[in-house]
C-alpha cells in the first residue's frame, strides 16, 4: 500500500495539450474516484498513473519514488479495464496467473495466491473456465482477481462497471466498496458515473478540459461546489441554475432579482463591483419544495411531471425560460399545467460568477455543510 | 462457412435468390469446374499415335506412378516441391509473423511507411521477379557479389542457381523474398484486430513487448496463421512462373528445381522435341489436385478445427 | 522536459526496431531499384558500375527508346487495364450478390453451394486449360479480351464470394430488417443498402483479384496472344525474349513493367490494409 | 535471334530453328506462325514486300510466338482450330506428329519442291519418305567464334587441330586477361547444342555414326561418345567463374562485351555479334584430332515452313509457299539472316564474312545433322532432353563422362528396340 503524489503532470499528444498540469495527493490506503464527462482527460491520467503513456511532463510518484520513467510492471500498479481486457485464450485461472508467471513467482505461491483471489470474488468454480464461458459480472470479478493476485501498491479501475447492466452495477458497486475496506488499498477509480464517484470514493476528483476542477471528499463537492461545472456536475438530478442580476451587497448579503418573480436576499460574500452583473443562482432540486414557506422562491408552469413514487419531480417553467427541476413528496397532487411556485431555504443557494466560480457563503446551515 | 444469426427464408425471396446467385455461378461453373472435371476425364484417356482417344481407365495413373522413370521424375518433382513448401514455411511465414509483429508494436513512428514498401514486390509479376533476381545473381554482373562484399561475405557468393545443391533454395528464397507480403499483411490485420486493451493489460501485468506478442498476440492470431500456411501449401503446389521463368520447364540444373508444376507443363505441353502428351498431362494434374486436395482436407479437419477463433 | 521522460529502454527498443525494419525494407527494395537505377545507364555503365547511380556519363535512356520505339507498350498496358479493371468491376458485383444471397437466405444446399464455389480458392484453374481454350474456341473467342476476361471472372470469384460471405456476416441485422419492415424489395435492399455496406472489404478483394490477373502470363499466351491483344506481362515476356542479350532493352522494359503496378499499390495500399482490418479477411 | 530466347530456358533445342504460325487468320490474309519473334522486322520489311511485288493482293502477315512458348501455344491453337495459314516446322517428330494428326497438309505435288535435296527435305518426311509436308528453309552450322584482337594480343593463332585448340585455350588462360571460353550451363541446352553436338560428329563420323545409332549397331557407351563427353568435361576448366549459373545471354554478353576469347556458336549468333561487339570476330569448325583425315561439322536442318491442313486460304498459302522455294527467297533469307542457310540447291551468295566462314567449311567437311532428331527423341525418356541434361552434368562435373554415356545408352535402350 502506497501513497501517490502527481506534480504538475502534463500530457501532450503532438500540438494537443490533453493535460494542463495536474497536481494530486493520494494517501495510503485512500479510494480516489476521477470523475467528468468524456474526453475530459480522466482516462489519460490513469494510464499516466499505469505507465501505459509517456508523461509529457511534470512528476509522478509512487511511495516516494519518482517512477515517470519506470514501466508499469516496475511501478507496483494493477488495472482493471472497462473492457475486463481478459486474455481470451487463457482459463480463468491463468488469467489471474499470467502476471506471477511472468515474474518468475514459485508454482506454489502462484497456486496459493490465485485461490485466495477466487475465493475472496467466489470465484472457485469457475477456474478452468475460458472467458467467454463467463457472464459480464463474472468477468469483471475475473479482472479484480487478476489485480488482487499481483498485491499491488495502487489499483487502477478503468471505467469497471461501465459495461454491466443497472442492477449489476449497483452490486458490483457495493463490492468494489467492500473490497476496499477489506483490502485497504489504495485506489484510484475513474468513472463519468458521479453517483459511483460519490458512494465509492474517500477522495473525489473532478476533472473538466484536462484540468482539475475540484478535489475533495464527495459531500465537499455536493455541498460546497468551487465551481458552478462541479456543482452542475454532482448530484442527481443536477442543479438547477438561473440568471440572475445582483442589485445590491452588504457584507454577508447579496440582494439578487430576476424578472418573473425571484428576488431575495442571500448569505453571501459578493464584492461591490459585481452589482448590477449577472451570476448564475443554483438550486439543489432536493433543496426545493412546492410552497412558498422559504426566502427562496421560484414560480412558473408545470410542464413535465415524474412520478418516482418516493417522490415526485416536477419540471417548472420558469418566466425567463430556464426550467427549473423540483422534488416533491411522492403523494403530490400537482399536474402538468399547473401554475406552481416552490421554495428553498437561503442557505441551500449557490452563486456563480461570469467565469463559473462559486462565491463565498457566509452562512452555513449544519444541513448544507459537509462539516461533521 | 459458418453462418451467424437467423437466416431469412429464400421462399419469400425466390427469384432475388436464384437471380443473385445464378450469375457468379454460372460463369464459375462453365469456366473453371467444367475444364476442371474434363481435365480428370483426360487422364482416364489415351490416344494412340493418329489414332482416336479411348478409355484406359487407370493406366495413365499406372504409368506416372510405377513405371521407373515417370515415378522417379514424379517423386522428385513431389520432394522437390516439399523442399519448395519448406522452406516458404520456415523463412518465409516466421519472417512475415515477426515483421508483422514489429509493424503492430504499439507507437510505432513510420508504420505505414515500411509496410507499404515492405510489400512491394508482392505486387510483382513472377515472370518479373524472376529476371530480377536472374540477373542480380548472374555471376557476369556481378551484383551479387558485390552486395555480399559490403558486408564482407563476398567469398560466399557463388553460382547458386546453377547448382545442383543450391538452385532449388536459392529460388525459393527469391520466392519468399517476393511473397513474405502476403503472411505479412493477413497476420498484419489479424493483430490490428486484438483489441489494445488487451496489450495493455498485459503490459501491467508485466509482460515486455516480446512476452505480449509471445503469449497474446500469437495465440490470438493462430488461425490466420493457420489459413496462411494452407494458402502458402495451395500457393507452393501451383508455383510454375517463377522456376519456369528462371531455369525453363526442364528445370535444371539435372531436375534439382523440378517442382509439380513444372512436371505438369512439361508433361502436357511437351518439350523441345519431346511431345506434349494431354493425358498424361492431365494425369499430373489430377495428381496435383488430390495432393493440393489432401492439404486443404488435412487442414480443415486437423487444424482449423482445433484452432478456436475467440471473440475479442 | 519531455525528452528526459522517454525510458532509456523504450529509446534503445526503438532503434533496433527500426533497425530490424530498415534492413528489411532495403531488402524488399533494393532489387527494384537497382532495376530502375540501371534502366537509365549505358550498357558499358550497366556492367562496369552496376551499382553506382546514372551520372553524367553513363546516363542513357537507350532502353526506354528502344523498347517504346520496337514494341507497343502503350497499347499493353492498354490491355491489361481493360482486361483488369472490368474483370474486377464484374467480379465485385457478381461475388457481393452471391456473396449477398449465401450469407442472408436459407435455402436448401446453401452450405453444399458455398463448399462448392470455395473449391476455386484451392485448386488452379490452370490445371484445365486445354478445356478452357476449347471452350474459347467454341465461342468464337480466341483471341479477344473478352477470353481472358471470362477466364479471370471465374477464376476471381472464389475468394472474392469468400472475403465478402465473411464480410457481410458482420452487417448488422436490423438495417436490413428496418427496410423489410419498410417494405424495400429484395433487390433495393442489396443495391441501395447493402452494397454501399460492402465498401471497405472492395479494396482488399480488388487487390487480390488485380495481381495475379494483372501478372498472369498464362492466360494471355494461351488465349490471346495475337498481334494487339497482348497484355503487359505478356508483352513484355515477349519483348524480353527478344532482347534478352540487350540489358539496356531488358532493363528499361522490367522497369515499364514494374512501375505503374507500383504507382497504383501506393495509391490504394491505405484502402487495402483498411479492408483487411476491417474484418474482410480473417 | 530467337535464340535470346532461349535465355529463359524453354526454347533450348529449337535455338536455330524458325517457325512460321499463323494465328486467326482474317479471310484472304495468310497468318505465318512462328517462333522467330527476332525476325519479326525482316519479314515485314524484306520478305513479305518482296513477295507482294509478284502477289500483290495476297496480304501476309507474320505473327511470332516466343521460342520457349512456341510448342505449347502452336499445338494448343492448331487443336483449338485457331492456328494461322502457314506454321513453321521444327524438324523431325514434332512436325511428323502435327503431320500425322492431320494438322499439316502434304506439300509433295508443290512446284518447286524439286529444288531440295533429299537430305534437306529428310526432316521434314515421313519415316518412310514417302509424304513431306513442310517446305525445308534453312540450316545452321556449328563452329566456334574467336575474338580476333584476343587471339592477337595473347598471341595464339586459328587452331586447326584439337591439340592446338587446346593448347591455344591453355595459354588463354595463362595470359589470364581473357576468358578462354564463354558459355554456361544454366539453361542446360548449350552444353548439348554448342558442345556435344559440335564436337561430337569429328568422334562418331558424323552421318555414319549417327545412322548407326538409329540402326542399333551403334551405342552411346562406344568409344566415340565417352570421349566427346571426356572432351567436354574438360571444357569446365576454360569456362568463366560461376559458369553453372551463366545462361545463354550471359554467355553471349560475355562474348560480345568482350571479355572472352572463344565463343562455342550456332551460326545463328552472328547477327547478334555483328551488332553487339565492337572488335573484329572470325571463326573455325570444330578441330578434329591431329591425323584425322576427314572433318566432320553439325549443319543441322533446322526450320522449314508448313501449310495448315484446315486454312481456309490453302490457294493463297500455296502461292506463298512456291515463291519460297525460288532463289529470290534463298538469297533475301540466306542474307538478311547471316547464320541461316538456305537448304535449297539454288546457289546463294553470302556477303557476311563470318556466315560465308561458315558455309566454306561445308566444302572442307563432312556435314551431319544432330544425332538426337531423327527417331531417337520420340519415346520417353527422351533423347534430346537427356542429352541437354548429361552434357550439363558432364561439364559440371555431377557426372563422369561414362556415366553419362550409359545413362544415355540405358535410356534409349528402355524404349528403342534396335538398343534393347
Amino acid at each position: 500500500m502506497a501513497d501517490l503524489k502527481l506534480d504538475q503532470i502534463r500530457k501532450r499528444y503532438g500540438a494537443v495539450d490533453v493535460l494542463h498540469g495536474i497536481d494530486l495527493d493520494v494517501k495510503d490506503g485512500e479510494f480516489v474516484v476521477f470523475v467528468g464527462p468524456s474526453g475530459c482527460g480522466k482516462s489519460t491520467l490513469l494510464r499516466i498513473i499505469a505507465g501505459l503513456e509517456e508523461i509529457t511532463g511534470g512528476e509522478l510518484m509512487i511511495d516516494g519514488d519518482v517512477v515517470n520513467t519506470k514501466s508499469p510492471r516496475d511501478r507496483g500498479i494493477a488495472m482493471v479495464f472497462q473492457s475486463y481486457a481478459l486474455y481470451p485464450h487463457m482459463t480463468v485461472y491463468k488469467n489471474m496467473a499470467f502476471g506471477l508467471k511472468l515474474d518468475k513467482q514459485d508454482k506454489s505461491a502462484i497456486d496459493a495466491r490465485v485461490r485466495e483471489a477466487a475465493r475472496i470474488l467466489q470465484l472457485d468454480q469457475l477456474l478452468d473456465r475460458r472467458p467467454s464461458e463467463l457472464s459480464g459480472g463474472q468477468r469483471q470479478r475475473v479482472a479484480i482477481g487478476r489485480a488482487i493476485v499481483r498485491q499491488p501498491k495502487v489499483f487502477l479501475f478503468d471505467e469497471p462497471l461501465s459495461n454491466l447492466d443497472a442492477a449489476l452495477r449497483v452490486q458490483t458497486r457495493l463490492e468494489i466498496a467492500k473490497l476496499h475496506q477489506d483490502l485497504k488499498s489504495t485506489i484510484v477509480y475513474v468513472t463519468h458515473d458521479q453517483v459511483e464517484a460519490m458512494t465509492l470514493a474517500d477522495k473525489i476528483v473532478v476533472m473538466n478540459g484536462g484540468n482539475v476542477e475540484q478535489v475533495g471528499s464527495p459531500m465537499q463537492l455536493y455541498h460546497h461546489p468551487e465551481t458552478r461545472f462541479v456543482a452542475g456536475f454532482i448530484g442527481s438530478p443536477a442543479m438547477n441554475f438561473t440568471n440572475v442580476r445582483i442589485d445590491a451587497v452588504a457584507p454577508g448579503k447579496v440582494t439578487v432579482s430576476a424578472p418573473g418573480g425571484i428576488k431575495s436576499v442571500l448569505p453571501f460574500e459578493v464584492p461591490q463591483s459585481e452589482v448590477g452583473k449577472i451570476v448564475e443562482l443554483g438550486i439543489r432540486p432536493e433543496h426545493l419544495a412546492p410552497g412558498d414557506e422559504e426566502t427562496l422562491s421560484v414560480n412558473g408552469e408545470v410542464d413535465v411531471v415524474e412520478k418516482l413514487g418516493d417522490s415526485t419531480y416536477l419540471y417548472i417553467k420558469l418566466a425567463n425560460g430556464d426550467r427549473v427541476t423540483v422534488r416533491a413528496p411522492g403523494h403530490s397532487r400537482i399536474k402538468i399545467g399547473d401554475m406552481v411556485t416552490a421554495s428553498a431555504p437561503a442557505g441551500a443557494a449557490h452563486l456563480f460568477d461570469g467565469d463559473g466560480k462559486a462565491f463565498v457563503k457566509v452562512d452555513y446551515p449544519a444541513e448544507f455543510s459537509a462539516e461533521e | 462457412m459458418a453462418h451467424s444469426g437467423p437466416m431469412t427464408d429464400w421462399r419469400k425471396a425466390k427469384l432475388p435468390v436464384i437471380a443473385f446467385l445464378a450469375p457468379a455461378t454460372i460463369i464459375y461453373t462453365l469456366f473453371m469446374i467444367y475444364p476442371l472435371l474434363d481435365s480428370i476425364r483426360l487422364s482416364f484417356y489415351a490416344t494412340p499415335s493418329g489414332g482416336e482417344a479411348a478409355f484406359v481407365g487407370l493406366d495413365n495413373y499406372r504409368t506416372i506412378l510405377a513405371d521407373p522413370d515417370w515415378a522417379s521424375v514424379f517423386w522428385n518433382s513431389f520432394w522437390n516441391n516439399m523442399k519448395f513448401f519448406a522452406v516458404h514455411m520456415l523463412v518465409q511465414n516466421p519472417i512475415g509473423i515477426a515483421l508483422a509483429g514489429i509493424l503492430s508494436l504499439p507507437q510505432l513512428r513510420f508504420r505505414n511507411t515500411y509496410r507499404t514498401m515492405m510489400i512491394m514486390p508482392t505486387m510483382l509479376s513472377v515472370v518479373i521477379v524472376g529476371f530480377i533476381w536472374q540477373l542480380i545473381l548472374s555471376p557476369v554482373w556481378g551484383v551479387g557479389a558485390d552486395l555480399l562484399d559490403i558486408v564482407g561475405l563476398k567469398s560466399l557468393f557463388g553460382p547458386w542457381l546453377g547448382k545442383e545443391a543450391s538452385a532449388l533454395i536459392t529460388l525459393s528464397f527469391i520466392s519468399v523474398w517476393q511473397w513474405v507480403g502476403i503472411p505479412l499483411m493477413l497476420i498484419y490485420a489479424a493483430l490490428l484486430a486484438i483489441p489494445d486493451d488487451l496489450v495493455d493489460a498485459a503490459v501491467v501485468d508485466g509482460a515486455t513487448h516480446f512476452e505480449v506478442f509471445i503469449h497474446i498476440k500469437l495465440p490470438l492470431v493462430l488461425p490466420t496463421v493457420a489459413m496462411v500456411s494452407i494458402l502458402t501449401f495451395v500457393g507452393n503446389f501451383n508455383a510454375f512462373d517463377l522456376i519456369y521463368a528462371v531455369k525453363g520447364a526442364l528445370a535444371g540444373p539435372n531436375f534439382s528445381t523440378d517442382i509439380m508444376g513444372t512436371l505438369f507443363y512439361r508433361t502436357f505441353f511437351g518439350y523441345q522435341l519431346q511431345l506434349g502428351n494431354p493425358h498424361l498431362g492431365a494425369t499430373v494434374a489430377s495428381l496435383m489436385f488430390l495432393i493440393i486436395l489432401g492439404g486443404v482436407l488435412f487442414y480443415l479437419f486437423a487444424i482449423q478445427r482445433r484452432l478456436a477463433r475467440y471473440q475479442m | 522536459m519531455s525528452f528526459s521522460n522517454i525510458r532509456r529502454e523504450d529509446a534503445s527498443r526503438a532503434v533496433i526496431v527500426h533497425a530490424i525494419l530498415l534492413t528489411y525494407t532495403l531488402v524488399a527494395l533494393y532489387p527494384i531499384f537497382l532495376i530502375v537505377i540501371n534502366a537509365f545507364k549505358t550498357r558499358k555503365g550497366i556492367f562496369r558500375d552496376p551499382m553506382g547511380l546514372p551520372n553524367a556519363e553513363t546516363f542513357s535512356i537507350e532502353g526506354f527508346t528502344k523498347v517504346l520505339a520496337k514494341s507497343n507498350f502503350e497499347l499493353f498496358f492498354y490491355n491489361s487495364f481493360t482486361v483488369t479493371i472490368v474483370t474486377i468491376v464484374i467480379v465485385l458485383l457478381l461475388a457481393s450478390m452471391a456473396a449477398w444471397a449465401l450469407s442472408e437466405y436459407k435455402f436448401p444446399g446453401n452450405t453444399a453451394l458455398a463448399l462448392y464455389l470455395a473449391i476455386g480458392i484451392m485448386v488452379p484453374i490452370r490445371l484445365g486449360s486445354v478445356s478452357i481454350l476449347n471452350l474459347i474456341v467454341d465461342l468464337g473467342l480466341v483471341n479477344t479480351l473478352t477470353a481472358l476476361v471470362l477466364v479471370y471472372v471465374a477464376q476471381g470469384l472464389p475468394l472474392a464470394i469468400f472475403i465478402l460471405t465473411e464480410f457481410m456476416h458482420q452487417i448488422p441485422k436490423d438495417l436490413k430488417e428496418a427496410a423489410r419492415c419498410d417494405g424495400v424489395g429484395e433487390f433495393k435492399i442489396f443495391f441501395a443498402i447493402i452494397l454501399p455496406l460492402i465498401r471497405p472489404a472492395v479494396a482488399t478483394v480488388a487487390v487480390f483479384t488485380m495481381i495475379p490477373i494483372w501478372n498472369d502470363l498464362w492466360f494471355p499466351l494461351i488465349l490471346a496472344p495475337g498481334d494487339g491483344k497482348q497484355t503487359i506481362t505478356l508483352g513484355v515476356q515477349q519483348f524480353i525474349g527478344q532482347y534478352v542479350t540487350d540489358w539496356n532493352a531488358v532493363l528499361a522494359s522490367l522497369s515499364l513493367a514494374i512501375i505503374p503496378i507500383l504507382i497504383l499499390y501506393l495509391i490504394f495500399s491505405r484502402q487495402l490494409i483498411r479492408g483487411l482490418t476491417s474484418g474482410a479477411v480473417k | 535471334m530467337s535464340n535470346k530466347v532461349l535465355a529463359k530456358g524453354l526454347a533450348g533445342a529449337l535455338a536455330a530453328s524458325v517457325a512460321l504460325v499463323p494465328m486467326l487468320a482474317s479471310a484472304g490474309e495468310l497468318v505465318i506462325e512462328s517462333w522467330r519473334n527476332d525476325d519479326i522486322d525482316i519479314w515485314n520489311d524484306k520478305i513479305i514486300p518482296a513477295f507482294n511485288e509478284e502477289h500483290p493482293d495476297i496480304k501476309v502477315s507474320f505473327k511470332p510466338t516466343p521460342p520457349t512458348e512456341y510448342n505449347a501455344s502452336v499445338n494448343a491453337k492448331l487443336a483449338g482450330g485457331t492456328a494461322g495459314d502457314l506454321i513453321t516446322c521444327r524438324p523431325f517428330d514434332a512436325s511428323l506428329e502435327l503431320f500425322k494428326q492431320g494438322n499439316l497438309a502434304p506439300l509433295d505435288d508443290l512446284n518447286g519442291m524439286d529444288n531440295f535435296s533429299d537430305v534437306a527435305k529428310s526432316a521434314w518426311q515421313t519415316d518412310d519418305g514417302s509424304a513431306t509436308f513442310c517446305l525445308p528453309m534453312a540450316s545452321v552450322i556449328h563452329g566456334f567464334i574467336y575474338n580476333k584482337e584476343a587471339f592477337e594480343e595473347v598471341g595464339v593463332d586459328v587452331p586447326n587441330t584439337r591439340e592446338e585448340f587446346y593448347a591455344a585455350l591453355d595459354k588463354i588462360k595463362e595470359d589470364g586477361s581473357y576468358i578462354p571460353m564463354a558459355m554456361g550451363t544454366a539453361d542446360q541446352w548449350e552444353a548439348a547444342t554448342m558442345g556435344f553436338q559440335n564436337i561430337g560428329p569429328n568422334y562418331w563420323n558424323g552421318e555414319a555414326g549417327r545412322k548407326a545409332l538409329i540402326d542399333g549397331s551403334g551405342k552411346f557407351t562406344d568409344a566415340a561418345y565417352v570421349d566427346t563427353f571426356k572432351e567436354l568435361a574438360t571444357w569446365k576448366n576454360y569456362l568463366p567463374s560461376g559458369f553453372e549459373a551463366i545462361s545463354y545471354p550471359d554467355a553471349q554478353n560475355l562474348f560480345s562485351l568482350g571479355r572472352a576469347a572463344v565463343y562455342p556458336a550456332g551460326s545463328w549468333d552472328i547477327s547478334l555479334f555483328n551488332n553487339q561487339a565492337d572488335f573484329e570476330f572470325g571463326a573455325f569448325p570444330p578441330p578434329a584430332a591431329a591425323g584425322a583425315d576427314t572433318c566432320y561439322i553439325s549443319d543441322h536442318t533446322d526450320i522449314a515452313l508448313g501449310l495448315n491442313a484446315n486454312s481456309e486460304n490453302a490457294a493463297e498459302a500455296k502461292l506463298f509457299l512456291e515463291w519460297m522455294t525460288g532463289s529470290e527467297f534463298a538469297e533475301l533469307y540466306s542474307n538478311a539472316l547471316p547464320g541461316f542457310f538456305s537448304l535449297s540447291n539454288h546457289k546463294v551468295e553470302v556477303t557476311d564474312p563470318v556466315a560465308s566462314e561458315f558455309v566454306s567449311w561445308r566444302q572442307e567437311c563432312e556435314s551431319t545433322i544432330r544425332n538426337s532428331y531423327q527417331i531417337l527423341s520420340r519415346g520417353t525418356p527422351n533423347l534430346e532432353n537427356e542429352l541437354w541434361n548429361l552434357s550439363a552434368q558432364v561439364i559440371n562435373e555431377t557426372l563422369s563422362p561414362e556415366e553419362a554415356a550409359s545413362a544415355a545408352e540405358a535410356g534409349l535402350a528402355k524404349w528403342y528396340a534396335p538398343h534393347q
